[in-house]
């Protein structure tokens, strides 16, 4: 009754091609991000920035790097904690080699050697596809693995391997608070996920889903399937890479290779497949999910279970946690094997149709 | 030469444990389109529980048979295998019919999650023992003509032949029977299968359970050169390079891949790694994978993939 | 006869040979095309009309032969250069972007014609936007020509077969080809959709002028839209010339037609 | 006001290195609950806790440490895992919350001057490769037999892995034996190709730096190829029954260092069944109380409950204690031999006693070997040697600073 | 409708798709044994989903059937896997073919007799097939993905043959098939009927060659059955000609100067 656009007439095609064209959805969007960036500040405790809110949010916008890359491009990679690594240890060296270096340029040059990295394990995709593809991304990831270890330069001759930054700043605001760690993240963002919409919504965002629907259909209508797959591998592993520094410099702040390993790969890639392929609000619906779930589960099984009389151990909540976060997974893909973000909008359709049934 | 031999065999030797592996893998996806994530996890679970009932088992009937006690352990984790292979039909793949790979793959990665956080409820997560009296120490071949002859594993050959072993009947049933063929279909389109009849839901139930016991030859063997643990589970990911360069749709092809990454990464470690600091088996496997993807981007034995408008 | 004008050979097939392996998919065939001809395709199941068409855009590469698109000869190209030059297609099984709706799918074949670069697509700027906008503004001109102005939203994936075909035409018009290659656009298709079908091809014909090369099964539609129509028999050519020659042509009903057409 | 004292508790007990982590883990909650059964907390301050479950793995370590660190009084964490002491190091000081590294962790932070927060009591990696070589030596008949001889080191390819290398090579100057490295790709179930290797070069002994499966593993394969199980050595992590119960005669022989004693005989281990486990609230198993790691966690959860005690006499009995006037107590420790027979400690451990400028407090270990069954005590202490580490340390932590543009503490800085 | 047998009976059936999508609007209908029934009606009338719905392949799209019910011979159907369904006899030729891409055209029809164990009757039926489809047997080693739309087209109806079937679904079997194939297709149908006594219940576009061989008919619109009838009377029906047999007014228009303005339909008012 209250959710429709009827009566919300668009008198020209920008409008029309808005991000939001309706109404209520610009509303609560405006209204999010006033509670992300006003509100939260106000509430959170530090715990709740540095375990759930920091992390979330860069995660969040690792996952959409993967996303376009997975979920637009149709390119399904494993190699995404690689991009992470590289972008984390571009950036440190970066800043730790060039005395002064701030720390944005810093965090975009490591997302720039991200993007090169992604660029030449992007090559094979031109001729391998699928999950041959899926598979053949893990020797960026392996080889990013044992690169960070191995070759002490990138690790400024660290004698164990690992590595930590100190007192970043942005214009000279020293970003060591909780919120300000919060909101430096939250605002970056804001703004790549503002760019990445563009981006999809446009006429590159067409080709990257045009190859992943259908290639050949797609060049025989003009499309390059080698610009389109490269460039989406340039865009996500520099927002992949983008991530990953800010993982490295602001959540860790001190990390070795194994930050990225290959389970980061992989969960990047269920933060996607289960938030939802070529959604961008998937992206973050996927994050919240593999970044929350777990530390719910662990905080609240052992209530959970207390609350009907039986006494687990605590090997037995991480058992349980495994097996509900599996049982979970496959729930949601049962109800909606498209995503989380598709539940999302069935739901927004349902209401568009309330209170009548159909 | 005698060194070189022996980094050869040994390679060949992992190549066939790679392939045993790599197998499962092969079986679900040809079978069913399904890249099973979970072939990891079953490992560990079949594996976990062959361990725990042959330890329990003797305690139970109060023999101390070790054949009896192997043998009987050996058909209870058959069944839970059996088991785990049909609920995971009854409360996933039923229900996702038709759907993307992706889908499919990632129901997979819940059904991992699972197994794994089941197997160590039932099973427990220490490192358990699979005592199937294999030969632990080496034999020394050739010792007249190279000093220190060239090192065998028994142990490794009785493996490998098990391997080959299962390839050939596999190859065979999936080649020459109308269940095989059956197979296949349901691999291509899922729901043309189920229009002509064929019912995905037993067929998935067989896959499964065969895929769960080459995951249960397979998690022995590891087991019992390894001991039973949780990173058993990581054996999975050295098998992803040999299940793509063979072919992810062709049983020999595991074989071959195996080989040739099981050769490619042990030569490598050995020789190359002394020069980059070591630990490059791993990506080379994949590098070496990568490359032979590039020129038969389907793998070495794999079925075309088909795209056509 | 309409008045339009035909006007000179456009596309000139010249002794095209096609072989998959053992298949011969087609032996030597030559043919023409003129402007703003409707040219159409006909033959049994397997004769090898799409595979005609898919030399003809460079999705395959013929074995032998070459073809002549004003005036310039090429006996190889990808399906980019094609493209460019200016020759449209859709396809004979829905080769449409599943996950993308209606606008999106039409707007890919735009794509071509857009200048800006990424990162001004990224941020949006001024030319990016207006681009953006000129092109929608063309794409629902389509829309609203093909009447699937309720759909412009909805992913393709989820549309009956029929309007399926259409959003393929409205793709392939969107490149604003001189040349269209349609493949069984009516296949599926009740009288009347068909109708409303053989009404937007004469008029992209007339409107835009394009030049139109057609298969289809339906003979009634054949016969009565196109200019010329050449006959294919397991790779051969048997047939060329106007509709009533063909059909009155021996070889073609024994082929092709049977008796009760 | 906090009326208990509380001990987080990051364990792991899934994953790769579970079979380690648990008995470890088993071990520290069992002695909390002990203190509190049989004497009522400390000095009647009852001792609260919660275990995190990290799944060694270190981003999840860090959100454990978020998640307790803001506890009411929250005591110090010992996070069980080099990555996660890494990690942890760059937060401590911010929070003010000490960190105990009980034979692992950074070995550096030796250093209490560089190091404020950081507790590597017992030893540190460098001690325990010092001490390894010098038993090495000593079988060989003295250290100077090592000349010539190849020393190979097969480690665990992580930070927990990299560290003891610099020593090594310290010592592999001084004696002139020839130090090969093969590090072994985490978690460790690989390692053909390096026991290939180990057979190519024909090393005089080998070095096992491993954690978790790594260390059977590595066992197995020696056997595998044919290396002789008494050329081989581990590091304290690589000697406990989990490492060993399942490679059983096919480890014969092999040795290990034993940082801390086992067995059931103690009487603090007596006191932990009698008011634990006859109670039925024992954690684990009750077979696996006394073993290698659960001693040890047993130990290290002494040795924190004892840094308590030791500020409450500074800072007031009966209360509960700041992080940072637990810092103060683990910093001012001092256990003689008579203290530890008392807490029931005798034969586990030696005497430990830490001041500003050594956090260490002890480096001391023996060495155990497998005789098929079980481990057995095989050597008398050695002593890790201080003319070699001191410099180490030094230009260690002397880095640390610069780096990250720290200074180091002030003398009257020792006094707070 | 006579008064013979009634094999298949729908009854009011609404379908749903992805839980939103309401596409089928209470629809009933009866095929009787023996008969060939065809369901006409535009592009989304519903065809397809009517028969998914029936076949039990639904589950598949993410629909489901909401209300209503679906009776074979006295059977409710609604809960038996397509796999039941087909050793009932009952047996669907999927819209847009569905080949088994990677399996060769011979064992695709192979495939169909997976629920048959006589090897004598699998060669005959097989024989049977090429015989309906000599363009079949030339290509019967290629792989389907590479035969052309409409030799996959006569796989499809080939194979489902091979499931010795005594009720065929057939989902627009004249697609993309050359005039001569469809009249043959329809001779098959025919045939099959009157000498195996074949049920047949089909969606068609091919209104013309439909009714021609079917013996009832019903015309869907959106979602709902709006006229139904016999084929005898529905080919006489003025609507039914005009917009269906494209013959409205008397002969049959030229495609070429069809109008551009269309009639308000007659039973939609
Ligand atoms: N999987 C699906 N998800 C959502 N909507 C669907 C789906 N399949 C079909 N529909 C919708 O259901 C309606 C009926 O479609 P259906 O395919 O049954 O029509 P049809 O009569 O067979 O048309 P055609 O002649 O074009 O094949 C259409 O509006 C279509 O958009
Ligand atoms: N990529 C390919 N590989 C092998 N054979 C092919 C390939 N493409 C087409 N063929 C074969 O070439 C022949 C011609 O196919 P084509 O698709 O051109 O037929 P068509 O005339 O379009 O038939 P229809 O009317 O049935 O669509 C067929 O026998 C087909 O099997
Ligand atoms: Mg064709
Ligand atoms: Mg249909």
């Amino acid at each position: 009754m209250f959710y429709r656009e009827n009566g919300q007439f668009k008198t020209s095609y920008r409008t029309d091609q808005q991000i939001f064209p309706i109404a209520q959805d610009r509303i609560a969007i405006a209204a999010l991000l006033a509670v992300a960036f006003l509100v939260v500040p106000m509430l959170a405790t530090d715990y709740f920035y540095r375990a759930i809110l920091i992390p979330l949010v860069i995660m969040s916008m690792a996952a959409l790097g993967v996303n376009i890359l997975v979920g637009y491009c149709g390119q399904i990679s494993l190699g995404s904690g690689a991009f992470m690594a590289v972008g984390a240890y571009g950036a440190y060296n970066f800043f730790v080699r060039f005395p002064g270096m701030p720390l944005i340029p810093a965090l975009i040059l490591g997302g720039l050697c991200a993007t090169f990295f992604g660029i030449l394990f992007g090559l094979p995709s031109l001729r391998v596809k699928g999950l041959y593809l899926a598979v053949a991304t893990l020797a960026a990831q392996f080889f990013s693995d044992w690169m960070f270890l191995r070759i002490k330069w990138f690790t400024n001759n660290s004698d164990s391997g690992s590595v930590s930054v100190n007192s970043l700043q942005v214009l000279g605001m020293p970003i060591d608070s909780a919120t300000s760690k919060y909101v430096f993240c939250l605002a970056l963002l804001v703004v790549i996920a503002l760019l990445a919409k563009n981006l999809v919504r446009g006429a590159i965002g067409r080709e990257w889903m045009a190859i992943r629907d259908m290639d050949v259909a797609a060049s025989v209508i003009g499309i390059r399937p080698m610009y389109a797959k490269l460039s989406a591998f340039a865009v996500s592993s520099f927002i992949i890479g983008m991530a990953g520094a800010l993982w490295a410099f602001v959540h860790l702040s001190s990390w070795e290779p194994a930050a990225f390993s290959v389970e980061m790969s992989f969960k990047l890639l269920f933060m996607v497949i289960i938030g939802g392929l070529g959604s961008i609000m998937g992206s973050f619906f996927g994050a919240a999910f593999i970044v929350l779930l777990p530390i719910v589960l662990n905080q609240f099984l052992p209530a959970l279970a207390a609350l009907v009389g039986v006494e687990i151990s605590t090997a037995g909540v991480s058992h349980a946690e495994l097996m509900i976060f599996g049982g979970l997974i496959v729930w949601f893909l049962i109800v909606e094997p498209h995503g989380l973000a598709k539940l999302w909008s069935i739901s927004k359709q349902k209401l568009r149709l309330w209170p009548f049934p159909h | 030469m005698a060194f070189f031999l022996e980094t050869l065999i040994g390679g060949l030797m992992a190549g066939m444990l790679y392939a045993l592996v790599a197998l499962g893998f092969v079986l679900i996806y040809k079978a069913s389109g399904v890249f099973n994530f979970a072939q990891g996890a079953m490992v560990l679970f079949a594996a976990l529980a062959m361990a725990r009932f042959s330890e329990w088992v003797p305690k139970w009937l109060g023999t101390d048979n070790l054949l009896l006690a192997n043998l009987l352990a050996f058909v209870i984790a058959g069944a839970c295998m059996f088991a785990v292979a049909w609920v995971i039909e009854r409360l996933v793949l039923r229900h996702l019919v038709n759907q993307e790979g992706a889908t499919l793959l990632m129901a997979t990665l819940g059904i991992t999650y699972f197994l794994e956080g089941l197997g160590q409820t039932f099973f427990g997560s220490d490192i358990y023992k699979i005592d199937i009296g294999m030969p632990k120490d080496p034999v020394f071949l050739f010792e007249s003509i190279f000093p220190g002859g060239v090192l065998v594993n028994k142990e490794d050959v009785i493996a490998a032949a098990i391997a080959g072993g299962l390839v050939i009947l596999l190859s065979v049933f999936f080649q020459k029977t109308t269940t095989g063929r059956a197979l296949r279909a349901v691999a291509d389109d899922h729901q043309a299968a189920q229009s002509i009849g064929i019912p995905l839901n037993r067929i998935w139930v067989i896959v499964w359970c065969v895929a769960g016991v080459v995951a249960l030859v397979a998690g022995m063997i590891w087991g019992s050169k390894l001991g039973v643990q949780f990173s058993l589970t990581t054996v999975a990911l050295r098998a992803l390079p040999v299940v793509i360069l063979g072919g992810l749709t062709s049983v020999p092809g595991a074989i071959i891949g195996g080989l040739i990454i099981g050769v490619g990464e042990k030569l490598s470690e050995v020789y190359l790694g002394p020069f980059v600091g070591g630990g490059i088996e791993i990506w080379f496997a994949y590098v070496l994978a990568l490359v032979f993807l590039l020129f038969r981007p389907q793998g070495l034995f794999g079925e075309k993939i088909i795209d056509r408008v | 006869m309409s008045d339009k004008k035909i006007g000179d050979v456009i596309l000139d097939i010249q002794n095209i040979s096609l072989r998959f392996g053992g298949v011969k998919a087609l032996t030597d065939i030559s043919f023409n095309v003129r402007e703003h001809e409707i040219r159409s395709i006909i033959g049994p199941n397997g004769a090898g009309k799409s595979s005609m068409l898919n030399c003809i855009n460079g999705v395959y590469t013929p074995t032998e032969g070459s073809i002549t698109f004003r005036g310039k000869k090429f006996d190889h190209m990808n399906s980019r250069q094609v493209a460019e030059m200016g020759i449209g297609r859709t396809f004979q099984n829905l080769a449409l972007f599943k996950g993308m709706s209606v606008i999106d799918n039409i707007m890919t074949g735009r794509n071509l014609k857009i200048k800006s670069n990424l990162f001004m697509q990224a941020l949006r700027i001024g030319p990016a936007q207006r681009e953006e906008e000129k092109h929608r503004e063309f794409v629902e001109h389509i829309i609203d020509f093909l009447e699937i102005q309720a759909f412009r939203k909805t992913p393709v994936g989820q549309l009956p077969y029929g309007l399926q075909k259409r959003v393929d035409l409205g793709r392939a018009l969107a490149m604003e080809p001189q040349v269209l290659l349609l493949d069984e656009p009516m296949a599926g298709m009740n009288v009347e959709e068909k109708q409303d079908m053989c009404r937007f091809i004469l008029d992209v014909n007339d409107e835009f002028g394009s030049t139109i090369v057609l298969i289809e099964h339906d003979m009634g539609v054949v016969m009565d839209i196109s200019d010329r129509v050449v006959v294919l028999d397991y790779g051969k050519k048997i047939g060329d010339g106007e509709p009533q020659e063909v059909r009155d042509n021996e070889d073609v009903i024994r082929a092709y037609l049977g008796t009760s057409h | 006001q906090a009326k208990e004292q509380f001990f987080p508790l990051l364990s792991y007990r899934t994953g790769p290195y579970a079979p380690n982590g648990t008995p470890w883990a088993n071990g520290k909650q069992d002695y909390l609950k002990m203190v509190n059964a049989r004497d009522g907390g400390i000095n009647g301050v009852k001792i609260s806790f919660e275990e995190c479950e990290t799944g060694y793995a270190t981003d999840r370590g860090v959100e454990c440490y978020e998640r307790l660190k803001s506890r009411p009084g929250v005591t110090l964490f010992d996070p069980q895992a080099t990555g996660i002491t890494f990690a942890l190091t760059e937060k401590a000081p911010v929070d003010k919350i000490p960190l105990m590294t009980l034979g692992y962790g950074l070995s550096v932070s030796q250093d209490g001057m560089a190091f404020k927060w950081n507790f590597p009591y017992m030893g540190s990696y460098w001690t325990g490769s010092d001490i390894l070589i010098q038993h090495i030596g000593k079988n060989a008949g003295g250290l100077d037999k090592l000349k010539g001889k190849k020393i190979t080191l097969v480690y665990h390819d992580s930070p927990f892995g990299k560290e003891p290398i610099p020593l090594l090579q310290e010592r592999a100057k001084m004696h002139g034996f020839e130090l090969q490295l093969l590090p072994v790709t985490a978690p460790g179930v690989e390692q053909k190709a390096t026991w290939l290797q180990v057979r190519q070069s024909r090393p005089d002994y080998v070095m096992l730096w491993g954690w978790g499966v790594m260390n059977s593993t590595a066992l197995k394969e020696a056997q595998a190829t044919g290396f002789p199980r008494d050329k081989l050595y581990g590091v304290w992590w690589a000697g406990a029954e989990p490492d060993v119960r399942d490679v059983g005669e096919g480890a014969k022989g092999y040795q290990a260092l034993a940082l801390n004693g086992y067995g059931t005989q103690s009487k603090v281990i007596q006191d932990i069944l009698k008011h634990v486990y006859d109670k039925g609230q024992g954690t684990g198993a009750k077979d696996e109380v006394g073993s290698v790691l659960y001693t040890r966690g047993v130990i290290i959860q002494m040795l924190g409950v004892e840094a308590v005690r030791r500020a409450q006499e500074r800072f007031g009995k009966g209360k509960v204690m700041t992080g940072e006037q637990v810092r103060w107590g683990m910093e001012n420790l001092a256990l003689d031999q008579k203290k530890l027979d008392a807490l029931g400690f005798k034969d586990l451990m030696r005497p430990i006693s830490t001041s500003c400028a050594d956090h260490m407090g002890s480096s001391w270990a023996r060495v155990q070997t497998w005789d098929g069954k079980k481990w057995n005590i095989t050597s008398d202490w050695y002593q890790a040697d201080e003319q070699i580490l001191k410099p180490l340390v030094k230009t260690g932590s002397d880095k640390y600073l610069a780096d990250k543009k720290l200074t180091r503490r002030e003398a009257a800085d020792c006094q707070s | 409708m006579e008064n013979r047998n009634i094999v298949l009976n729908v009854n009011g059936i609404e379908v749903i798709y992805n839980h939103v999508i309401l596409v089928l609007k209470g629809v009933s209908l009866q095929v009787h044994e023996g008969g060939i029934v065809a369901i006409l009606g535009g592009n989304g009338a519903g065809k397809t989903t009517t028969l998914r719905a029936i076949s039990n392949l639904l589950a598949g799209e993410r629909g489901a059937v909401t209300k209503g019910s679906i009776e074979f011979r006295g059977e409710r159907i609604e809960n038996l896997s397509p796999a039941d369904l087909v050793k009932r006899g009952v047996v669907q030729v999927m819209e847009g073919r569905h080949c088994f891409a990677h399996l060769t055209i011979e064992e695709n029809l192979l495939t169909g007799a997976y629920t048959r164990a006589s090897k004598a009757e699998i060669a005959a039926n097989l024989e049977k097939v090429y015989n309906y489809f000599p363009r079949l047997k030339t290509r019967r080693t290629s792989q389907a993905a590479y035969t052309s739309g409409g030799e996959q087209q006569m796989c499809a109806i080939g194979r489902a043959i091979m499931t010795n079937p005594n009720m065929v679904l057939l989902d627009e079997p004249s697609m993309g098939l050359a005039p001569q194939i469809v009249e043959e297709v329809f001779n098959i149908v025919k045939d099959l009927n009157t000498k195996e006594k074949v049920t047949f219940l089909l969606a068609e576009q091919n209104t013309n060659m439909a009714l021609k061989y079917a013996d009832y008919g019903y015309i869907m619109e959106s979602g709902r059955v709006v006229m139904d009838g016999t084929a005898a009377d529905l080919t006489s029906n003025e609507d039914v000609k005009e917009f269906y047999l494209g013959v409205g007014g008397g002969e049959r228009k030229s495609f070429k100067d069809v109008k551009s303005y269309k009639r308000r339909k007659r039973w939609l008012a």
